[in-house]
């Protein structure tokens, strides 16, 4: 994977991003404040403009940018969350990923997500989603398994570990305010990673 | 949605140009969404930024003024502002004493404010300190929740902190005070109606005719609890009773009472319900040593209303009572 | 209905009892619904009296104090005083001086007001002058109505013919001055919603939520036309267009633009108005000197806004920026 | 008619007016601000309990009491008007009162309220009614006719009166600033003056 594989892999988040705008403010709106699409959007627009006017050569230099602009325009906690997630990425990148090289670098985003925001699995948070995914990816690499598998695994167990935030009461974010009223909805930053992973699985496991 | 707005994308850009307009003394970075006091940075002062999500006008922007805020960062509606706003704002107020950051407790502002501290740092070495505000008694603090939300507090450590740092104090004792303020200050509020997020369009929350939410935010959050509707005794009670339990207000110089609306309801019923909150607090044999009664922290239009209780000393009484020269809150000058 | 109230029959005398308790400086007579500043009457100065219906909070009772009024009637909410609580209140700040009545143009305002002064005039003889508010440009004054409303033109008078009087000018010259805001001011007024009279339980018009009414005054009456909600920009020219057809506003000191906000109506909306406003009169070569932002003439819980523009000349813009002390405007002080 | 009478009647038309409040408001709301019902609702209560307090013994000390209360009582543009006219109806009145005597004292009422609201017939006011009552009565005694019949006459009068103000625009009150959108409804202070006719006819008239 190089940046242009990469950059594809963005560029498809942005826009399943977009397409389930109104759906991720909705989640927002049930357990938080309603602004969780609005904010992606806007962050994943500038990250698609960013990468317009200039493309970026390798991983680092694209995740990187994509961090940098996330933190610039996102703002609430999914900014600084995946902000950070990237810039970790960034400094964890070599200048071709192949399949456990990758995995390497989304556990260096997690870890980056689990400092800046201080949340465990199960506080339901975008960590339930994204640490079942490089799970999974880690996983399908150690048993030998293809990028194509490998991705789709990881897609899987991210929309997994999204259901799975359904029934929790959450204990960090907004939704925590709302206590036991929290459960019973799936969280808006975990339904985000699942689109993450997804446009990880119909690019990056397609060029596999 | 009515609203009396261009397109919702514009909102805050357009609200800017009308503040700007309005409060020539005032000067607004709009690239960056920064309001600061027109003659920052004071030499020699400590400089107060705070900023937040928009939508809860006149927070923070009409706060900036002599002997208050210095610069104040507005957010998209309800989202924390980014980090280079915050940066810009601290290098627009630096006056070579450091610089305040007042955080109101959610996530996304501590995190966005942390990341600004940590570029100011690695940049040019203003020396900043952050004071978090959680004042909100409707949220437990404890290891199950992000900890208590900001709210009416905010409103009193802007003032008083910002008090302090007008006295040519030095950014150790003006943080102290915030956080005394802060430790000292209790909030509870209650939502009549949802409000509705310009770029959502609709209510955040769904809140039939004869029901009310306490325990609300200021985000439009639901709250912790939906009541049927009650008279205004009764809802003073609902707000003023976890305040007094969760901190003994008695045996102070009384209390600074602030009963804030939050963008739909009008004044004659603050003040029917500041009747209520005095009428509890006499009862409890707390004395109110100085109020205040409006629209200062707000949810959009959002009806309903909250209870900011702070715990008064003779210090704080003198910073509060000290001249203030801002759009929203003016004395003495 | 939902609202922060106990009985609603109490409303007025809970917020009354309220206001007294957040302003230790005013005096209020509870009996007479009066509220009164603290040192009144104050030797030598001529005395302002305004009153009118409740609903409009803060107006009147927000506007006492030092530099504006000395008294203010508060009536049943939308309903006039009557002539015993304007007798009481002129005789609580004769000082000696005289006392000006300020009368909103409105049926019953004046003929209680008329009354007033005929009681005063019979019993005790103190010099009474009353000064007229009809600004609102909805209205044809013509012989086919009431005339015009009083409207924001109000808050206008009572400050700077307030500041007139605190300069201890004589009786006639603080009912020129008065006189002189009220013919150089214009104002018109625009609803996203209707009010709620807490005695009615329900609101006062139906307005479907892609309607407004424009030309609406400040007691929920409907408008003069109900035309599909518009953006802001759009809502900006039906407001101020009426209001520069009618007076010629080029050519003098340029205006004081205020954009008033009817209770409801979170201040983000009136600073994206005002921002509006201050383009158009732009356009029109029209220099704004003065602004005044938020919610200070209301309807209940109207949503909504009026836009009030005063030509100004030097003498009062040095009226207008002069001290002022009272719950709902300070500054200087 | 002696003062006990006259105390009769304006007791009917102050249970009239309880009973008729929210109608007179939902009018008021048509055209106005809402508020007449509970605007005489509240003055004639306030004359209830003083007539209680204190009965007065002559028609003009009761239409004194009953005009100061209404100037005390009432505000708005209702308590001047009915207030100035029970007060004109005090300085007219004679000892006892015979039924050309009443008509001569509510004549000097009518002239109240058009000295106090300066509103000519056709403005869409309480005049509306009020005028056509007090024609009535004088018709009715000048052609022999006895109280039952006069009273009964001046009643239907002023609901006729009531009736011709819906098409009219106001021109007089707040219903003036609707301009045009102000015809098609019934004018609430001519409503509220049928009721004080119906309260003569049911009381005055029955007692001759
Ligand atoms: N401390 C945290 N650690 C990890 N993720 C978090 C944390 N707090 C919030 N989140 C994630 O952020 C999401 C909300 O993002 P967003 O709505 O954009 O920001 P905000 O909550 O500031 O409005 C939540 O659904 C959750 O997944
Ligand atoms: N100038 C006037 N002359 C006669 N009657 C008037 C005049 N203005 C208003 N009215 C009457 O007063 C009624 C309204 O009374 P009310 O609602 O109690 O007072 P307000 O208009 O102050 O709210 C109108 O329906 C009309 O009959
Ligand atoms: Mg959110
Ligand atoms: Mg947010
Ligand atoms: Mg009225
Ligand atoms: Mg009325």
């Amino acid at each position: 994977m190089d940046a242009t594989a990469l950059t594809a892999w963005l560029r498809e988040f942005a826009r399943l991003v977009a397409e389930n705008k109104d759906e991720l403010t909705a989640l927002d709106s049930a357990i938080g404040d309603g602004d969780h699409g609005v904010n992606m959007d806007r962050g994943l627009t500038a990250v698609v403009a960013a990468l317009d006017a200039e493309p970026p050569e390798t991983p680092s230099a694209l995740f990187k940018k994509v961090g940098m602009t996330l933190i610039s325009k996102v703002g609430g906690a999914s900014g600084p969350l995946y902000g950070t997630a990237f810039l970790r990425m960034s400094a964890a990148a070599d200048a071709e990923l192949d399949g456990p090289g990758f995995a390497k670098v989304l556990r260096a985003g997690l870890d980056g997500v689990v400092a800046r925001g201080k949340a465990a699995p199960g506080d339901k948070t975008m960590i339930d989603a994204l640490a079942p995914a490089v799970d999974a990816l880690d996983a399908a690499f150690a048993s030998g398994a293809g990028l194509a598998d490998a991705f789709s695994a990881a897609s899987e167990a991210a929309a997994r570990g999204r259901e799975a935030t359904v029934p929790l009461v959450a204990r960090k974010g907004r939704a925590s305010y709302l206590g036991e009223r929290s459960a019973g909805h799936p969280d808006p930053g975990a339904t985000s990673v699942t689109l993450l992973m997804r446009a990880a699985a119909s690019t990056l496991g397609a060029a596999g | 949605m009515k609203k009396l707005i261009n397109d919702p994308a514009d909102v805050i850009s357009d609200a800017l140009h009308g503040l700007a307009a309005a409060h020539p003394e005032l000067r607004v970075d709009f690239e960056n969404r920064v309001v600061v006091r027109g003659d920052a940075p004071v030499r020699g002062k400590v400089g107060l930024v705070s900023g937040g999500g928009s939508g809860h006008e006149p927070l923070h922007a009409g706060f900036v003024g002599a002997g208050m805020l210095d610069a104040a960062c507005a957010g998209e509606v309800f989202t924390s502002p980014v980090p280079d706003q915050m940066v810009a704002a601290t290098q627009a107020v630096d006056g070579g004493a450091g610089v305040l950051h007042i955080v109101k407790n959610y996530t996304g502002d501590i995190m966005n404010f942390e990341l600004a501290a940590e570029m100011v740092a690695a940049d040019q070495g203003t020396e900043v300190v952050s004071v978090v505000v959680d004042d909100d008694v409707a949220v437990q603090d404890s290891l199950y929740t992000a900890g208590r939300r900001g709210v009416g507090a905010t409103v009193l450590v802007e003032k008083i902190a910002g008090a302090a740092a007008e006295q040519g104090r030095p950014l150790a004792e003006v943080a102290d005070v915030a956080r005394k303020v802060n430790s000292y200050a209790r909030s509870m509020g209650l939502a009549l109606t949802s409000c509705t997020v310009p770029a959502a369009g609709r209510p955040t929350f769904d809140l039939p005719d004869d029901q009310m939410e306490v325990g609300i935010g200021i985000h439009g959050e639901p709250g912790r609890r939906r009541v049927p509707v009650a008279p205004a005794n009764e809802i003073a009670e609902m707000l003023v009773s976890p305040i007094l339990t969760d901190l003994d207000f008695t045996g102070g110089d009384g209390v600074i009472a602030f009963v804030n609306g939050m963008g739909a309801t009008p004044l004659i019923e603050l003040y029917v319900m500041f009747n209520e909150v005095t009428q509890l607090l006499a009862k409890n044999g707390i004395p109110v040593a100085r109020s205040l009664v409006g629209p200062y922290i707000t949810s959009l239009d959002m009806a309903g209303c909250s209870v900011t209780l702070l715990k008064a000393d003779d210090e704080l009484l003198r910073l509060w009572d000290a001249p203030v020269n801002t759009p929203a809150l003016r004395r003495g000058v």
